[in-house]
């Protein structure tokens, strides 16, 4: 099936397949030169996903916004189907091959000094670059059956690097709980790909999902799925949707899947800042986008209900979190949420642009969190306190002993928020637009999703305001529990800063769009919108960034007054009783008693829901699988071995009975001899 | 001399040379029975490239699509009135054979070099493991079903000394099951092997003929004859059809095995030394699965399509019982012995399907797992021989005691789970598949089969998981104590050539499954038109 | 006088006639005379020259019986000729089966000198080899007759041949006591079969089976009677054949007399038995109006309780003789079913069935003998760990039980398969359902057998012996008998159509 | 004439005379002579039908036969059942009853 | 015919009578003398049977035979030691015996009820026999007959008890022979 194609499609071919096979390549490498290479091992996949990150570029000029490219070779023939193994290159994939690659590099860089001193450095470079393989091929590849492969390494490498410290007990408690609740996707989609294979005889991508594909020429009739190339009953489409949903819930962490990733923190943060915050959660949206074209009306709503109730719920639940990383990955859900609902209400453009921005400023804040977490540890390990480094309650200050990344801190912050200047306002814009539009002139209930869409924005600044104002304002804590201990602290070489650099340069608006307040005129946007696309007209475009981020912003100057002012009367939190005077007491009051308390007890609750119930439920499903297995185990031994003893036991018994003549004495041999030709007269007689 | 009659026999002149060697040299036995399955291997790969395709090659049903084929008479006597009784010596592969013929004979390299732990009786060891290669060897080549039934039954005995001889404590209970379990299958296999003989006539000569090739054409059925399919003979109220399928699929379903006669398998193969674990794993339960293909879908086509619902159920109820029985053990090797239950519930699940996609994926699953089972039992031979424990709760943190060995387990773990890129994701996912197709393609199996076959591959990952998490990772904590920490040294050079080519097979299956499928694929597409026909 | 003078020369005639075909029982004759004689003549020291003047003296049968096969097709009998005024017939069948139990009986004679208990009897062993060429005559009458006359007169020659060689060991109180019990239910046997025969010859005054008026005058008689008379004589077949009910004595005289008895006992009787069996039936088969009693529903039947009963009790047994003993009976059960078929090809398959299982069973009990010999070991408990200091004998025993087992490739599976295939093909005919109950008890009783039988194997080389063995004694000739049958098993198992060929 | 049926129910009841004997007797000898009882029995059948049997003479001979038969069992009854006594110095079957399961 | 008859009726009674006195008695050696009554009573009924020579045969053989072969060995396996045997149960029909008694009891009751199917005397070859001649009549003289059948007609089996009788000799003579042959 050699089709002859144009020359610069073979090239980008080529392009595509070189950067995602490097870092294939570096993960050979490193495994097998390991012992030998340790220390050049961290730049053979640096420079492997250099390389990628290059060609990517590449690749991506050529075909953004361009033809699709879609080449393909003949896997394996099954029976009269056959299997293509092939590359399909449109915006979407592009766009993603490139957004992985580049925020694989700086993650590489950053880890080559982060991971220093970890005995098995290679191991983890070895890793790293396979997950970068895997999430390379998961979004070039051409049919579904190729993508449930790779999306299943994802899961897998993924596995590997949550329990790559398989010493510590919550570690490989973590990884498996991840790989397991991945699982559950993975079977839903596997579930959907069959039934998309059994309906339309191909995995292929281009051909069920395009514009004039199969899916689109389906229609539901009487009760039937009926397509050109057959007819299912209708629930087999729900159950294929319901399939995907699965694995998009579980992939990018959705209720009531998403409880691996606050424990998947346990992995180094700087997996944690590529794999689950950036590239591999995302990958349950791009699946979205990839099959967008299945999802009708009802069920795109249910997204978008789920949705929104994941990034509501998340976001309550970050409020009140300790943990640095705890904090970001409620936040990564909250944000997925977001895409999901995004997804939900139509907004596919908006969805993937703020996956996009969501994964660069995601992205730096964990690499952030890194820093304050190894800065911390060193602290810890110098003076041997035994503290959780993570713990932000230890925190405070830092900004002063870290300006580098105080300032990178403050850039993601405040593109995590949506604050205006930042990527982050014109992705979360666009989707908030995007759903007020969406509940117009539908029922009131449908209003709740905008509105909560709404909460969780200034939820989120709150959080984040928390978080920054903990760990970089005020004093040290530990200083103060604990003085006079030693403090060596510094930003760090080049390595770490350098990919803060990079990051924080994409949480700006530049990149994405030279207007920083209209959404619509980014690139990123426009390439995914259908040509003439969104009008202008609405009020809603006006009102809602003002809205938005003007009480985002107070709700930041609340956190900072509630946060800073507890430790040391600065300034700031004065010029604000200054302004509100008495008020000042008063919001206190109203803060602590009115929002706040009740805030964080529903944040308490919903943690304390997801905890035992979700969790529990999760953990009482692994419980009574384990019952059910002891008592199949149980069944096994006593019933089924049970019917062969008994089996022997009938033999014995009849063997017991024909031994039961020969008690060795001949006449009562002849005496049952002759009973027995007696009987048989008898019979004869009475026959 | 044909090369299939070289490859069955080759083992059986090895075992005689090793016979005739003084004991003094036992120490060579090895290297002699290493040798044979070597020579065994080369022949095996020499068929494999070899081995023609394409439509005129699919074989099942054609006698002249077979290759490598020899035919020569072997029991000929005349009976007077009762015609000619000939049992030709007929030996033939197609693709459903190759591809297990040459993962047999990789199999049994493996299961050579494991051999290196056998102490005592090197001799007897040998011998009879040579008679067993042998035995495995010829049922993929026999097309004739005397033959058949001979090498499937000389399977039994060398097997139960084998289990018997060199097993762990419980071994004689393990021998005795074992042998009674599969007897009981095969006595009445015999029943049914002699009725079909006595219905089917060779149209070429008009005798009788065990030729299993001429038993699928309904035409060579002699009108009124006990399996004839237009005469509808009943046993006991049954329809006698009916009746010689069910007992020929509970022959196999015993060897394959399925719930519920699956439970000789725990106790033999937790009891059999590492070497006979393998085989046993590695090669016997295919060889129930190879059954099924040959002999029962074969020639019952008829009753196949009728039963395929409650074959697809067996499958289903195999996977997932056999699953949770995994989930439920505490014994490393007998944790991976459900795990064989399970996974060849998907090759039920797919030959039931009678689709391209599911018979495929079958055949796909028995030469994966015939490789995954290898290297699983290998691995739990490995510790057991280092410390004589297999308990899993005995273990903690082996991963940072033997971290070459904890690389071997977690690919094998990871591809028995069914993770993409290994062989066994390939088989598991186009039986499930075909499962699924079944409904709208022919209407055998209901959809929710393969979806709740699908449930077995996540509770699947479970006990892997789970044995992983507890043997494998955390602080260092061992039963033994630091003897153990001493004992449990890392992977010698042996285990290392030993795994690595069994990683690299299951590697490269999973990467390119055409190496199966395009060698198999006109057999599966001649036995689903074959079976469509009925 | 005046009565049968006008018939005189013709029965003279039939006589002079009858003896061509009489040449192996004439030889036998001579035989028997020969060793009595040497036996006398050289007294104690004749223990060698008796055996090898009966092994040579039976060879020479062989070869009688061999020409034997030429002389019934020269003649052009293929269905057989009836000699001394049609007390005997000489079929092809018959001459099969002669010829088995003549090579058995040479193996037998040869393994008689080879053990070590019977070795040690104080009276010498001459006196054996007169009994048992004497009976030698007896099977061979037994194979032919078909004369209710002598019918009776095989049976108890064999019979009272066979109490003496049991009780031989007179010093040995297990021997004497199967001896006494032996004698006692055998007495008890024929005479139950005598009034048996008594009554037919009343109903009838025909002895003669075939020419004579005995079936057609049975049809006229009360039914129920003549079934009376007919189980009587049943039981004095059944004797020899030890099907159940007549199967009580077989354990006890198994475990109790010298295993080489054993293995004549469990062989040789048994086979001309069948032979007997197959002659007495077929008059009554192929008579076309037979309805008096139905053979092969009370064959059927006591064939299924025989293979039950047999292999089933054998499973709890320990001593291994007498585990032989009821798989024995088992054996009987299923050879019965082959006889049920009462065709050609169910006859050839009961041949070649009975040939493999003699020589399975005398292997067997030859290495039971060679256990004893050199390590004392009557019960299997005695075999632990057997198995690698005796090699050889072990794997032969092992084969000698999956012969008897049935398991490929030995003769013994080739056997089953070819009785299975001739039931198979009856029950194609008839459509008898019993055939089928029979048939899978016959393959349900093979997985009960091998329960049993492996308990040998397991014993020798599974379990592991409690107390080391230290025996330096050795028994090389019945290590060389066994290894030289085992390696039969295998052939015949291998190549069925050296044997099958001449059936 | 007397009757064939007189003769018969005279050996039926012989036979089972003999059958009660070898059955409750505790001496071997007793019940060697209960199987002469039996053997005589059927001797009598013979006998008395032989008589319609003039030229072949089955029954008669077939009773001369018996009776030598029945002679040389005796005769080995009784040497077994000798030794029998001198091995176990008892001759009751009942009680010599090694062999058993 | 009535004295014939009678005698027959005579020596039956004689015959049962005696039968099971030999059955009941718990002496040995009355038993085994009652039995000679019992042999000669059957020897009359042969007579009555027109059989001479069998009933000669009989009395010969068994009475001289094997009657005193049992006496013999009864003497010589210790007289008194088996009288006390014999004289251990005292009672007539012990419980013991009692399914013994019934075995044979009922086996009389089918025996006999299958002679009064059979109808003996009226039987078609018992009829075709007296039509054709072939009975025995009581003037005839059987001896010679039986001569001339145990020559021609009987003449294997006659040959094959020879053999029959060397191999019961050399058995007995092997078993009663106390030890060594030396």
């Amino acid at each position: 099936m050699e089709q002859f194609l144009q020359a610069i499609d073979t090239q980008t071919i080529i392009f595509t397949l070189t950067a995602v096979l490097l870092p294939l390549l570096a993960f050979v490498l490193n495994i097998t030169m390991r012992g030998r290479w340790d220390k050049i091992s961290g730049w053979v996949s640096t420079v492997a996903i250099l390389l990628s990150c290059i060609l990517s570029g590449f690749v991506f000029a050529r075909v953004w916004n361009g033809h699709p490219v879609h080449q393909q070779l003949l896997w394996f023939t099954i029976g009269n189907t056959q299997l293509y193994a092939g590359i399909l290159l449109n915006n979407l994939s592009v766009l993603m091959l490139l957004l992985v690659s580049v925020i694989a590099l700086p993650v590489h860089i950053y880890s080559t000094a982060y991971m220093k001193d970890d005995e098995h450095y290679t191991r983890y470079f070895a890793f790293l670059s396979f997950f970068c393989f895997s999430m390379l091929a998961l979004v070039v590849v051409d049919n579904l059956f190729l993508f449930y492969i790779s999306w299943e390494l994802v899961g897998f490498s993924s596995y590997l690097l949550i329990g790559f410290w398989f010493k510590r007990h919550k570690a490989i408690m973590a990884n498996k709980k991840a790989f397991i609740m991945n699982r559950i996707g993975d079977m839903g989609l596997l579930i959907a790909i069959m039934v998309l294979f059994t309906q339309y005889h191909t995995f292929d991508i281009t051909q069920i999902f395009a514009d004039n594909g199969l899916i689109s020429r389906s229609v539901m009739k009487n009760g039937l799925w009926v397509s050109p190339t057959g007819h299912l009953p209708a629930i087999w489409q729900y159950i294929a949707c319901g399939g995907v949903f699965l694995a998009v819930a579980a992939k990018s962490a959705q209720f009531p899947l998403h409880t691996w990733l606050p424990d998947a923190m346990e992995g180094p943060t700087s997996v944690s800042a590529l794999i689950h915050a950036a590239t591999m959660v995302a990958a349950g949206v791009f699946l979205l986008g990839r099959v967008y074209p299945m999802f009708n009306g009802t069920e795109l709503t249910i997204l978008a209900i789920i949705g929104c109730f994941t990034a509501f719920m998340a976001a309550t639940i970050a409020l009140t979190q300790n943990d640095l990383k705890r904090i970001l990955a409620y936040s990564t859900i909250s944000q997925l949420g977001y895409m999901v609902m995004a997804m939900g209400i139509g907004a596919y453009a908006s969805s993937l642009f703020h996956l996009v921005t969501h994964s660069f400023f995601k992205a730096l804040l964990f690499l952030v969190a890194g820093i304050v977490i190894h800065q911390m540890r060193h602290i810890n390990d110098d003076n041997g306190l035994g503290i959780d480094p993570q713990d932000i309650q230890h925190m405070g200050g830092l900004r002063k002993k870290l300006p580098f990344t105080f300032i990178a801190a403050i850039i993601g912050g405040l593109a995590l928020v949506g604050l205006p200047l930042t990527s982050g306002y014109l992705s979360k814009d666009s989707i908030l637009i995007h759903a007020f539009e969406w509940a117009d002139g539908k029922g009131p209930l449908f209003k709740l999703i905008p509105v909560f869409a709404l909460l969780t924005t200034w939820l989120t600044a709150f959080y984040v305001a928390r978080l920054i104002v903990k760990v970089f304002f005020g004093e040290l804590r530990l200083l103060k529990n604990t003085p006079g201990i030693k403090l060596h602290v510094s930003d760090g070489s080049w390595a770490y800063k350098l990919p803060l650099v990079l990051l924080a340069a994409g949480c700006l608006f530049p990149l994405f769009s030279a207007n920083p307040i209209e959404f619509t005129r980014s690139w990123l946007f426009k390439g995914f919108s259908p040509a003439g696309g969104f009008g202008a007209e609405s009020s809603a475009y006006a009102l809602l960034p003002v809205l938005v981020n003007s009480l985002s912003l107070l709700v930041i100057y609340w956190a900072w007054l509630i946060y800073a002012k507890q430790k040391a009367g600065s300034l700031l939190q004065r010029g604000f009783l200054y302004r509100l005077s008495f008020n000042a007491w008063y919001f206190d009051e109203i803060y602590n008693n009115g929002i706040i308390k009740p805030v964080l007890a529903l944040g308490r609750f919903t943690f304390w829901f997801d905890r035992i119930i979700i969790n529990g439920s999760v953990n009482s499903l692994a419980r009574t699988g384990i019952l059910v297995s002891k008592l199949s185990s149980w069944f096994d031994r006593n019933i089924i071995d049970g019917f062969l003893n008994l089996l022997v036991a009938i033999v014995r018994a009849i063997g017991n009975f024909a031994r039961k003549f020969q008690n060795g004495r001949v006449q009562y041999y002849l005496f049952s001899m002759l009973v027995i030709i007696l009987s048989l007269f008898i019979l004869k007689i009475l026959v | 001399m044909n090369i299939l009659t070289l490859i069955i026999f080759t083992p059986l002149l090895f075992g005689l040379i090793i016979a005739l060697m003084p004991s003094r040299w036992r120490s060579s036995f090895k290297y002699v029975a290493l040798l044979a399955t070597l020579v065994q291997l080369a022949m095996s790969i020499w068929i494999y490239c070899n081995f023609k395709t394409g439509a005129a090659f699919g074989g099942i049903n054609h006698e002249t699509q077979f290759q490598f084929m020899q035919k020569l008479p072997w029991i000929n006597l005349d009976l007077g009135a009762m015609g000619k009784m000939q049992i030709d010596y007929f030996v033939g592969i197609d693709g459903m054979s190759v591809s297990l013929l040459v993962m047999t004979s990789f199999v049994l390299v493996i299961a050579a070099l494991s051999s290196w732990e056998i102490k005592s009786n090197l001799k007897g060891f040998f011998i009879l493991f040579l008679i067993l290669d042998m035995a495995v060897t010829g049922v993929f080549c026999s097309l004739d079903f005397f033959m058949f039934y001979i090498f499937y039954e000389l399977m039994l005995l060398p097997l139960y000394f084998l289990i018997g001889m060199w097993g762990g404590a419980k071994r004689e209970y393990a021998a005795i099951k074992f042998f009674l379990y599969t007897l009981f299958g095969s006595v009445f296999m015999l029943l049914i092997m002699v009725g079909l003989y006595l219905s089917v006539k060779d149209p070429v000569t008009g005798n009788h003929t065990f030729n299993m090739v001429q038993m699928m054409n309904p035409a060579n059925y002699e009108p009124g004859s006990v399996f004839s399919v237009a005469a509808h003979q009943t046993i006991f109220g049954l329809s006698a059809r009916a009746v010689g399928f069910v007992v020929l699929f509970v022959a196999f379903a015993i060897k394959v095995p399925v719930v519920p006669l699956h439970t000789w398998l725990p106790d033999a193969h937790v009891e059999a030394p590492t070497p006979i674990s393998i085989i046993l794993a590695g090669i016997l339960l295919k060889v129930g699965g190879y059954g099924i293909i040959r002999v029962c879908l074969s020639i019952f086509p008829d009753i196949a399509s009728s039963g395929a619902y409650w074959l697809g159920l067996l499958g289903v109820i195999s996977i997932i019982y056999g699953a949770f029985n995994a989930l439920a053990q505490k014994d490393l090797k007998r944790m991976i012995a459900y795990s064989s239950v399970s996974h060849m519930g998907f090759v039920l699940l797919g030959l039931a399907s009678q689709t391209a996609e599911g018979i495929s994926g079958a055949v796909m699953q028995m030469v994966s797992h015939g490789f995954l089972s290898t290297m699983l039992f290998f691995l739990a031979g490995v510790i057991y021989n280092r410390v004589h424990d297999r308990g899993i709760n005995h273990f903690r943190g082996l991963a940072s005691v033997m971290p070459n060995y904890t690389a071997f387990v977690i690919v094998a773990f990871f591809a028995s789970l069914g993770l993409p890129g290994f062989s066994a994701f390939i088989g598991e996912i186009f039986s499930l598949t075909g499962a699924f197709k079944s409904h709208t393609v022919n209407g055998l199996l209901p959809y929710w089969m393969a979806a709740c076959g699908s449930a077995g591959i996540l509770i699947g990952a479970g006990y892997f998981l789970w044995t992983l998490q507890r043997m494998f990772f955390g602080t260092v904590n061992f039963k033994g104590g630091t003897v153990w920490q001493t004992a449990l040294v890392d992977l010698n050079f042996r285990e290392k050539l030993t795994l690595f080519p069994l990683a690299i097979m299951v590697l490269a299956l999973g990467l390119m499954p055409s190496l199966v499928f395009y060698k198999i694929n006109d057999s599966v597409l001649a036995l689903v038109q074959f079976l469509q026909l009925k | 006088m005046h009565d049968l003078l006008p018939f005189l020369p013709g029965s003279i005639n039939n006589v002079l006639d009858s003896i061509p075909y009489f040449m192996p029982e004439f030889y036998l004759a001579l035989l028997f005379v020969l060793v009595l004689v040497t036996d006398l003549l050289f007294g104690r020291d004749s223990k060698k020259l008796c055996r090898i003047i009966a092994c040579a003296g039976i060879l020479l049968v062989v070869h009688k019986d061999y020409q034997q096969i030429e002389l019934l097709l020269f003649t052009g009998q293929a269905n057989g000729h009836f000699f001394f005024s049609e007390m005997l017939l000489l079929t092809h069948t018959a001459v099969n089966f002669k010829l088995i139990v003549d090579v058995l009986a040479f193996i037998l004679l040869l393994y008689f000198g080879w053990d070590d208990n019977l070795n040690e009897h104080p009276k010498g062993q001459s006196d054996l080899y007169s009994i048992v060429t004497g009976s030698v005559f007896g099977l061979h009458l037994m194979i032919m007759a078909v004369n209710l006359l002598s019918i009776y007169l095989a049976i108890e020659m064999v019979s009272i041949a066979s109490y003496l060689m049991v009780a031989y060991q007179s010093e040995n109180a297990l021997s004497t006591e199967s001896g006494l019990k032996y004698v006692l239910f055998g007495a008890a046997a024929s005479a139950v079969m005598l009034y048996g025969i008594s009554l037919l010859y009343a109903f009838t005054g025909s002895l003669n089976l075939f020419s004579g008026n005995l079936v057609t005058g049975l049809m006229h008689v009360n039914p129920v009677a003549v079934s009376f008379a007919l189980i009587l004589v049943f039981i004095g077949i059944g004797f020899k054949l030890s099907f159940v009910p007549v199967h009580f004595w077989v354990p006890d005289i198994y475990q109790g007399a010298p295993t080489p008895v054993t293995a004549w006992l469990s062989t040789l009787p048994k086979i001309a038995g069948f032979a007997l069996l197959i002659n007495f039936l077929r008059p009554f088969i192929f008579f076309q109006n037979w309805n008096a009693f139905d053979f092969r529903l009370f064959l059927e039947v006591i064939s299924i309780i025989t293979m039950i009963a047999g292999n089933f009790a054998a499973v709890l047994q320990k001593n291994v003789k007498r585990m032989l003993a009821y798989s024995s009976i088992g054996h009987t059960g299923f050879a019965m079913l082959a006889v049920v078929t009462f065709n050609a090809a169910g006859f050839s398959a009961l041949t070649y069935y009975l040939a493999a299982y003699g020589i399975a069973n005398i292997c067997a009990l030859a290495l039971a003998t060679y256990f004893t010999n050199v390590a004392g070991a009557v019960d299997m408990d005695g075999y632990r760990g057997l198995g690698l200091k005796y090699p050889a004998a072990s794997v032969c025993f092992v084969i000698a039980l999956v012969s008897l087992t049935g398991l490929p490739v030995s003769a013994g599976f080739t056997g089953k398969l070819f009785v299975f295939s001739a039931v198979y093909s009856f029950y194609q005919q008839t459509h008898n359902f019993i055939l089928l109950v029979m048939m899978i008890t016959g393959a349900l009783i093979t997985v009960v057998s091998l329960f049993y039988y492996i308990k040998i194997p397991l014993n020798l080389f599974i379990k592991r012996a409690d107390v080391p063995v230290n025996s330096t004694a050795k028994s090389t000739e019945i290590l060389i008998l066994a290894v030289v049958l085992s390696i039969l098993i295998i052939l015949l198992g291998v190549f069925p159509d050296l044997l099958l060929k001449y059936f | 004439m007397i009757s064939l049926t007189g003769y018969m129910v005279v050996s039926a009841g012989l036979f089972c005379i003999g059958l009660y004997m070898i059955v409750s007797k505790h001496n071997a000898i007793q019940i060697l002579i209960g199987i002469e009882l039996m053997l005589n029995a059927a001797i009598l059948n013979l006998v008395a039908f032989g008589r319609y049997d003039r030229f072949n003479n089955g029954g008669q001979m077939f009773a001369l036969y018996a009776i030598v038969l029945a002679a040389a069992t005796t005769a080995v009854a009784l040497a077994i059942i000798l030794n029998v006594y001198r091995q176990y110095k008892t001759i009751d079957p009942g009680k010599i009853d090694e062999l058993k399961d | 015919m009535s004295l014939v008859q009678a005698l027959f009726y005579v020596m039956s009674f004689i015959a049962l009578a005696s039968a099971v006195y030999v059955a009941t008695t718990t002496n040995l050696v009355r038993s085994i003398f009652m039995f000679f009554i019992t042999l000669f009573a059957l020897a009359g009924l042969y007579v009555l049977a027109l059989a001479d020579f069998v009933a000669i045969t009989q009395i010969v053989i068994y009475v001289g035979g094997i009657l005193v072969l049992i006496l013999f060995a009864f003497m010589l396996s210790g007289k008194e030691t088996l009288n006390a045997i014999g004289r251990e149960r005292k009672t007539f029909i012990s419980i013991g015996n009692l399914p013994a008694l019934l075995l044979a009891a009922l086996f009389l009751i089918v025996l006999v009820n299958m002679i009064f199917k059979v109808d003996a005397d009226n039987l078609e070859w018992i009829k075709k026999s007296v039509a054709l001649k072939n009975d025995i009549q009581p003037d005839a003289a059987m001896t010679e007959n039986i001569g001339v059948n145990l020559m021609t007609t009987y003449l294997l089996p006659f040959e094959a008890i020879s053999i029959i009788l060397m191999v019961a000799l050399i058995g007995a003579a092997h078993l009663s022979r106390k030890g060594d042959r030396s």
